[in-house]
């Protein structure tokens, strides 16, 4: 109680209440976000069962039955049939999986680095520093499709369905830790010259109790920014690289998936099994952003990237 | 005429909890060759004054109300381009902070040059010339090479000096000096206030000196001002004010300065300022928390013994160690504390008496010599638990109330901490009971326990730190500047609460200041030191009166001084 | 100084051998790249004898020490795709995907920092919102999908542009430009956007940001006080402080820019060296793809090189204790 | 106004992209030669732009008819039945200006038999080429090959004195770790020469003054502006914005807009290549399916239901959009031992299907891996997934792996797949060829490419007869024989033949080659 008391009477909240852009691009996130939770309540076809599919359906057009089975799709049908507007359902579900699990993959390593190498510093500093520098030196796409090479020969045959998802996480995670570190480094630097650490050390606090205890929670600020932004650049990182044809399975896809199977009907007149998977992921993409934007200007930190 | 004139200034600041007055009808004049010192507490709305005549208010600032004159023609009302012509030109400013006045990626002469172009119809060279003989005006030796440096390469004092140049540059007819000197270290500070009177007088300049501190306003100050809430209290002479003040915030103001020539036993209460809470209450120490952890023998040794310390700082890291610099933080120091006493420590900015402070505490481990608490080795000791036993009666307010409190715990979090992880107290229950005790000790109120620390003032806070330092029953507490950062009225309560901790708790005292009448009235036996070594060591009334070495009756000549 | 120098090249040779091993590592998984060399009338035999050939069937590490030895010799290995050498394919295919990289990074920087300035100056306001959102739309939105919405409207429908290619080149003996001729420059305006959108919106946040946190330091209002013309404060003053820190992020982002060219490359056929790539991995063209990367990290560390020295270059506080 | 500056803008373009001129052509298609070393690579894009260059002894013209190319005539010999002789045409030249004469063609088929050359399987039954005269060439088989000049039409002759001069003898070797000249140059006796190529990028070819067939074929283009075009939107960007005039490889999504163009057309004609999908019916046990100790594709009956379940009509309708042929067997339509009765579809019925899956025990069905490439064939990922939705109505739950043809088809001679998408072209146009590689039991030099264990010691040997079988009326007996086993034992599962289509400018006129190899010396402007 006392918490979102709290919360509601904080500058953020305030400052949340009176930007119009904050409360809209909330408003769609969270419908979109809980439309993708609740996708096998809403939708009105399950998408990734293949045998309640009909390929006869395939193209029938937004709201217009199909002259061959007479069914009627919201958003029309797509090159499998599959209904689009359930697909987009289902395909969110994916992207925002992948994006969250990328995002808090990202944010553990980079919290954990970043954090060691500010507190521990001298040599260990140096090192993690140095590894986040090589790891900047691989741009995302190619560490991805890096990852994505090597997963496929490690993972046994009966995994792999399961696999381009999970690598999907890995990959666009690795790419991203490397800011996060530098930031929670960044921001613990300051931390730990701040006189409550000293404070913490005489009253016999072990560095796990002062890094966790005390640390991490001063420079949450930040990371709740780059996360934001984060998201976003990891649901449209999956969408880019399901274009070089490592992303989610066809048969089981993400918005990316979706938008690159429904690129290819861009001139030939469907224009549904594209604009409607696009739609949605710019919707989804730029609500977090500018979310992101909003939350960094509230919380004007100074980011160090 | 006078030169400023203000008339019924009112200053709001429209905000998410509606609109706060800053300024609010205050009246005042500055003459030609008059210092006129603006004084008052963080709050008091003197430095809005001088941005409010600049017209330099922060967005969404504005001046409502009144009027401001320059020699007769009204200013306040002029356009941004007709007010960029007054700013520099005819009223110059100088910002606290030398260190980040100036900017970093220019030269000195870059930013000198581009101001008198910026104002003066002269060529290139000219503007060169006349900058390089304004930084001889203002002090500053081998001006002709200095110039061509960045201001990372000049001192402190020097930075102040450059800033004060740049004020000067186009000659204005009156200068706004705000908190001039609070970032800068005695000797220096007494340096550059005698620069803004030798300019003020010579060049028959007007100057507003906004300051907190009494003592600069007695030595500078030809009038004085004094703010309180946004208004002017008292308008007066300086000797006026400072000898026979007619308001009672004024009173209680003066009162509150450590006074410098004299030891007083208690600071008087200061009327208007914030609530000082309680006085301590009545505990029963035999029977308290507190108590049980003081039954040790008081002896009239030593507590701590301090013998050949020495602390270096590694600033150039090498593989080769031969190729390594270090910085000798504390130079081969020996002191002792003996039980009860408070010791004094001060000296200026980087004489390292803050680091004698935390190796004695063991935040930074000892590059040589050796310590002794209460018969324990302090530096060889490898046994854990007598070393978290030492800790635990060795603590530390700090000098920054707001960096020292974690903002994301509760005060009850914060003061149990200690307990919790010394396993101090048998459960939850009755740390909670204890947290309530000693925010009750420090006058702060049990309630304060639900709340966080930004719901606070500094002088709350250093509360809030000090019943911290208090959950671990230390014996010896260590206060690093605890009063530096606050209000002369908070720090008279502040220093009031530590006497009379001490006294009830029987607490040894470690006192680091910077400020020479804290030091007296404060310590028994007073240290000073400078760049690492300790100078002189001797009895508190002994060193004011008769100084041994010489940099101690340098510092003690620069104290700025106030007869009341 | 030099003991700086001398520890950036000794990082650097570590990252290149470090990239190295890991992109063998993952050539070992992309594919059989004899099935491709070989039609489908092969036999066992052939393909034993050539995967012999190519020494495919030697243990990894010796495959990672002939490569590594190879190329220290200036030898990459001979594409199996075009059975040219490597090296030559890459340097030749080098200068589309430069001057795409140079010409997107360039139009980046200037629009990054321009609207960066701009919204920084004026934080509130109808255009302020309007570059703000809609520099978001550009994020918001897969490269891929951009490209081919500009070639949709710009070459399909209203046919001003053209959709693939690199136009007219004019070929200067070590180097092929697109830059001189009139087609050359109408090729580059498509990929161009497209590449360049993204890292223009990043460097405009930056600028944004790191200008707001420079405005508010005393040393702006100390010059404000001195009655310098606001034009001064802000272009001389704030900016300058300001790209300090945007060189680094922006030096680092022509590494990427030069990565990012993949997506953009082969949705506007740029014949660079971003569309070389992904015909190679299709292709399983090892020579090349290893190459490749050993390219770009070469670049990335090289520009790394660059960043740190104009930092040291532009801020006096680094200049004489080398700082860090 | 908007529009007039557009109109203006449109005309600049047009007029510095330069398309406007009647002869030129500008040709776009999804990948690139992979090298001009005629020899080197046997791969359709290669060959496609070599036959713009060099030229075989004899080809196939655009209507898949074989015609006298550098060859006039060719018989077997009347003395030895394993002999064939060519006469030579007379008066042609080399780009360079060199004669062409037999020894030119001895050496080039002779470098065509070196181990690093990649057409020497098409000339494995070769024992000896011999210049037996000027412009007479014999080419001696290990016994009667009456086949053999099928195998000739993409085997280009290059200069021999050229290739001595430039040191490119050697078909190019990856040990060997240069380039050779051949892989840059040409000298060819073609319609076209090369004038500057960029890999990848664009190539450029002009015609040859000193071409022998100037009387004989139109010759109407005059210069060929050659660019892959990778991305499918972009090539039918381009094609659509004028600024290519011709295209193969059009998305079949794609080709009513662009036949709805006023300026655009599309052209059609069956592909020679098949469709199908392989199933392990040899093992004992599966892999990738969740039966243990079975294999549930060795019963016939499960075989039978998925051909059943595969409902080709609505792939062809929906995933093709009409752009294919469905397919009864895995034969394209102009090879030896083809008839319509083999080539009709099974009837899609899933009730059956659903019975005969009950029959062999497979009631509540099971599970299995599709493997599938996604760049190789037309729409090939699409057409798996509505596969798996066809097996699922049966109770079979597939899960579908699609990857990159590099890594999907080593799969398949590797023995690593139990479920596999394939497609296959008879470039001999008979039957023989398919069994050598689909039917035959899996071994070292033949059976290859046969992934579905499938093994029949009968078959076998009637496949191996064929080879020296010179009676043609036995020889195709036994074909059909074979075909018949093949269909009952439902081998494979054919999915459809692929259907060409062409987009182009009105301008174009042309007809589709059935090996989507267009040879633009027979190309018009109307």
């Amino acid at each position: 109680m006392d918490m979102v008391k709290r919360a509601f009477e904080s500058d953020l909240f305030w400052s949340f209440r009176h930007s119009p852009v904050a409360i809209i691009s909330f408003v769609v996130a969270v419908t979109l976000i809980l439309a993708a939770v609740f996708a096998p309540l809403l939708a009105p076809y399950n998408p990734f069962d293949p045998g309640s599919l009909n390929l006869m359906n395939g193209f029938s057009q937004p709201m217009v039955p199909n002259a061959l089975t007479g069914d009627s799709f919201l958003m029309g049908a797509d090159d499998q049939g599959r209904d689009v507007f359930s697909t987009i359902l289902y395909g969110m579900r994916i992207s925002l999986f992948v994006g969250f699990a990328a995002v808090i993959f990202a944010l553990v390593i980079g919290i954990i680095l970043g954090l060691t190498s500010a507190y521990a510093g001298g040599r260990v500093e140096a090192i993690i520093m140095r590894i986040a520098d090589v790891q900047l030196t691989f741009p995302s796409i190619l560490v991805a499709m890096l990852v994505f090479g090597i997963a496929k020969g490690f993972t046994p045959v009966h995994l792999r369905d399961q696999m381009a998802i999970w690598v999907l996480i890995v990959s666009i995670g690795l790419s991203d830790w490397v800011q996060f570190a530098r930031v929670v480094r960044g921001a613990a630097l300051v931390e730990k010259k701040k006189e409550y650490v000293e404070a913490a050390i005489l009253i016999g606090r072990g560095p796990l109790g002062i890094v966790f205890r005390h640390i991490l929670p001063n420079v949450l600020s930040p990371v709740l920014v780059i996360a934001t932004i984060s998201l976003a650049l990891a649901i449209i990182a999956e969408a880019t690289l399901s274009f070089l044809g490592v992303g989610a399975p066809p048969t089981e896809p993400s918005l990316g998936t979706l938008i690159r199977i429904g690129q290819g009907y861009l001139f030939s007149g469907e224009w549904w099994i594209l604009f409607f998977p696009a739609m949605t992921l710019l919707m989804l993409a730029l609500s977090v952003n500018l979310l992101g934007d909003w939350l960094r200007d509230a919380l004007n930190p100074k980011l160090d990237d | 005429m006078a030169l400023l004139d203000i008339k019924n200034m009112r200053v709001e600041f429209p905000g998410r909890h509606g609109v706060f007055t800053s300024v609010n009808d205050v009246s005042l004049y500055v003459n030609e060759g008059e210092i006129l010192g603006l004084v008052g507490e963080s709050g008091a709305g003197k430095s809005t004054i001088g941005n409010a005549v600049m017209g330099l208010l922060q967005a969404p600032g504005r001046m409502s109300e009144g009027e401001v004159r320059l020699n007769g023609e009204r200013i306040d009302q002029l356009s941004e381009i007709d007010m960029r012509s007054i700013r520099g030109k005819r009223i110059g400013m100088i910002f606290q902070d030398p260190m980040t006045s100036l900017n970093p990626i220019e030269t000195i002469e870059f930013q000198l040059v581009e101001t008198i172009l910026a104002h003066l119809d002269v060529s290139m060279s000219e503007a060169r010339k006349r900058a390089v003989e304004l930084l001889e005006q203002v002090g500053i030796p081998e001006a002709s090479v200095r110039i061509k440096q960045y201001p990372h390469q000049f001192s402190g004092g020097m930075r102040q000096r450059v800033v004060i140049a740049l004020a000067l540059c186009v000659e204005p007819e009156l200068i706004i000096a705000d908190e001039p000197t609070t970032a800068l270290d005695v000797t220096i500070q007494a340096q550059i206030l005698q620069l803004i009177k030798d300019m003020c007088k010579s060049r028959k300049l007007g100057v507003i000196l906004v300051t907190h501190d009494m003592g600069v306003i007695a030595e500078t100050a030809d009038r004085v001002a004094v703010m309180y809430r946004g208004r002017l209290i008292e308008l007066g002479d300086t000797s006026q004010i400072m000898n026979a003040p007619k308001e009672a915030y004024t009173q209680s103001l003066i009162a509150a300065v450590p006074p410098s020539n004299k030891k007083i036993d208690r600071f008087p209460k200061v009327a208007i300022a914030e609530s000082d809470g309680s006085a301590l209450q009545d505990f029963d120490l035999q029977s308290h928390w507190l108590g049980r952890g003081s039954a040790y023998e008081t002896s009239s040794g030593s507590l701590l013994e301090v013998r050949s310390l020495r602390k270096q700082f590694l600033i150039k890291g090498a593989i080769r160690p031969s190729n390594r610099k270090y910085l000798d933080a504390i130079k081969d120091i020996s002191f002792d504390v003996k039980a009860g006493e408070t010791f004094g420590l001060v000296g200026e900015s980087g004489s390292g008496k803050s680091t004698v402070a935390r190796v004695i505490t063991g935040i930074y481990p000892a590059t040589g010599g050796e310590m002794e608490f209460d018969g324990h080795d302090l530096i060889n000791t490898k046994n854990a638990k007598e070393k978290q036993q030492v800790r635990q009666d060795i603590q530390m307010v700090f000098q920054d109330p707001y960096s020292s409190l974690n903002g994301r715990m509760k005060i009850g979090a914060i003061v149990a901490e200690p307990m919790f992880v010394n396993k101090l107290a048998e459960n939850g229950k009755e740390r909670r009971e204890i947290v309530a005790d000693l925010l009750e000790l420090v006058g702060l109120g049990k309630d304060a326990a639900r709340k966080y620390p930004h719901e606070f003032s500094g002088g709350q806070r250093q509360r809030i730190s000090i019943a911290r330092a208090l959950a671990t029953r230390p014996r010896f507490l260590i206060c690093d500047e605890p009063t530096s950062a606050l209000d002369v009225s908070i720090q008279a309560q502040i220093l009031n609460l530590l006497k009379d901790l001490q006294d009830q708790l029987k607490l040894t005292l470690l006192f680091i200041s910077h400020d020479l009448p804290v030091i007296r009235q404060m310590c028994d036996r007073v240290g000073v030191m400078r760049f690492g070594d300790l100078v002189e060591v001797s009895e508190t009334e002994a060193l004011f009166e008769h100084p041994q070495h010489s940099y101690t009756q340098t510092l003690i000549g620069r104290m700025p001084r106030f007869a009341k | 100084m030099i003991s700086h120098i001398l520890k950036r090249a000794f990082q650097s040779v570590l990252v290149l051998f470090v990239t190295g091993l890991v992109a063998f590592a993952m050539f070992r998984f992309v594919g059989d790249p004899v099935e491709n060399m070989l039609g489908q009338e092969r036999t066992e035999a052939e393909v034993e004898r050539l995967r012999e050939q190519l020494g495919l069937n030697d243990p990894f590490l010796v495959q990672y020490w002939d490569f590594i030895s190879g190329a220290l010799r200036g030898d990459m290995g001979v594409s199996f795709r075009q059975g040219r050498p490597a090296l030559e394919i890459i340097l030749e295919r080098l200068p589309a995907t430069l001057e795409l990289a140079l010409v997107s990074a360039l139009l980046a920087m200037t629009f990054g920092i321009l609207f960066g300035i701009f919204t920084a100056i004026r934080r509130k306001g109808v255009m302020t919102n309007f570059i703000l959102t809609s520099s978001l739309v550009g994020v918001s939105l897969p490269t891929f999908l951009i490209g081919i919405f500009l070639i949709y409207v710009f070459s399909v429908e209203l046919k001003v542009l053209p959709s693939f290619g690199r136009g007219d080149v004019i070929d200067l003996g070590w180097w092929d430009t697109g830059l001189l001729t009139w087609t050359g420059i109408q090729s580059l305006i498509l990929p161009a956007i497209t590449l360049g959108l993204y890292q223009m919106t990043l460097i405009m946040r930056l600028v944004r940001s790191e200008m707001s946190e420079v405005l508010r330091q005393d040393y702006i209002r100390f010059a404000r006080a001195r009655g310098l013309p606001e034009k001064a404060i802000n272009f001389r003053h704030a900016v300058k402080n300001t790209l300090i820190p945007v060189i680094t992020v922006a030096g680092l982002q022509i590494g990427s820019i030069i990565a990012f060219s993949i997506i953009t490359e082969t949705v506007f056929q740029w014949p660079g060296v971003g569309l070389l790539f992904i015909d190679s991995i299709q292709f399983v063209d090892i020579p090349v793809m290893a190459s490749y990367l050993m390219l770009i990290s070469v670049m990335f560390v090289g520009i790394n090189f660059l960043v740190d020295m104009a930092y040291l270059a532009i801020d006096p506080r680094l200049r004489e204790s080398k700082g860090h | 106004m908007q529009k007039k500056l557009i109109i203006a803008a449109q005309a600049l373009l047009l007029a510095t992209t330069g398309f406007a001129s009647a002869e030129t052509l500008n040709w776009a298609r999804a990948g690139d030669s992979l090298t001009l070393d005629p020899h080197a690579q046997n791969e359709g894009p290669t060959h496609a732009l070599a036959h713009q260059i060099y030229e075989p002894l004899l080809l196939r013209d655009m209507t898949g008819e074989i015609v006298p190319g550098l060859a006039t005539e060719w018989t077997p010999s009347p003395d030895n039945p394993n002999v064939w002789v060519f006469k030579l045409r007379e008066g042609v030249t080399f780009h360079d200006g060199a004669d062409f004469d037999s020894e030119d063609a001895e050496f080039s088929l002779n470098r065509a038999m070196t181990p690093n050359s990649a057409m020497k399987e098409l000339l494995s039954s070769v024992k000896e080429v011999r210049a037996s005269g000027a412009y007479t060439l014999e080419i001696e088989t290990n016994g009667p090959n009456p086949l053999l000049p099928a195998n000739l039409t993409n085997l280009f002759i290059i200069d021999k004195g050229w290739a001595e001069a430039n040191n490119t003898v050697e078909v190019q070797n990856f040990e060997a770790g240069e380039a050779t000249f051949a892989s840059r140059n040409t000298n060819g006796t073609g319609p076209y020469e090369l004038i500057s190529r960029v890999p990848d990028n664009r190539t450029v070819l002009e015609g040859f003054d000193g071409y022998w067939g100037k009387a004989e074929f139109p010759l109407e283009v005059t210069k060929i502006n050659y660019t892959p075009i990778k991305n499918p939107a972009t090539r039918v960007a381009a094609l659509l914005s004028g600024e290519v005039d011709f295209t193969q490889d059009v998305p079949v999504q794609d080709l009513a807009r662009v036949d709805s163009d006023p300026n655009l057309k599309v052209i059609k004609a069956p592909q020679n290549r098949v469709i199908f999908f392989g199933i392990n019916q040899g093992d004992a046990d599966l892999t990738t399916d969740n039966i243990e100790g079975a294999n549930p594709f060795a019963d016939a009956r499960v075989r039978k239901a998925m051909n059943m379940a595969l409902n080709r009509e609505a792939i062809q309708k929906i995933v093709m959009r009409g752009q294919s042929i469905p397919a009864g067997a895995v034969m394209p339509p102009f090879v030896n031992g083809w008839t319509e009765a083999l080539d009709t579809i099974p009837e899609n019925n899933i009730d059956t299907a659903k019975s005969l899956m009950e029959e062999a025990g497979y009631g509540d069905g099971f599970s299995v891996r599709l493997n599938c490439p996604n760049d190789r064939y037309i729409n090939d990922e699409a057409i798996c997934q509505a596969t798996v939705g066809m097996m699922a109505q049966i109770g079979i739950e597939v899960q579908l792996e699609s990857l990159p043809k590099a890594q999907h088809f080593p799969h398949i001679p590797d023995l690593e797949t139990d479920f596999y998408m394939l497609g296959w072209g008879v470039p001999t146009y008979d039957s023989e060829y398919i069994f050598n590689f689909l039917v035959h039991s899996k071994q070292e030099e033949i059976g290859t490419w046969n992934g579905t264990r499938y093994s029949n010691p009968e078959i076998d040997e009637k496949i191996v007869s064929l080879a020296s079988e010179t009676d043609l009326e036995i020889r195709n007996a036994t074909i059909a024989e074979i075909w018949a086993q093949v269909q009952e034992d439902v081998v494979y599962l054919p999915v459809h033949h692929q259907v060409l289509n062409w987009g182009m400018a009105n301008k174009v006129e042309t007809v589709v080659d059935p090996e989507d190899s267009p040879k633009f010396k027979y190309f018009k402007f109307n």
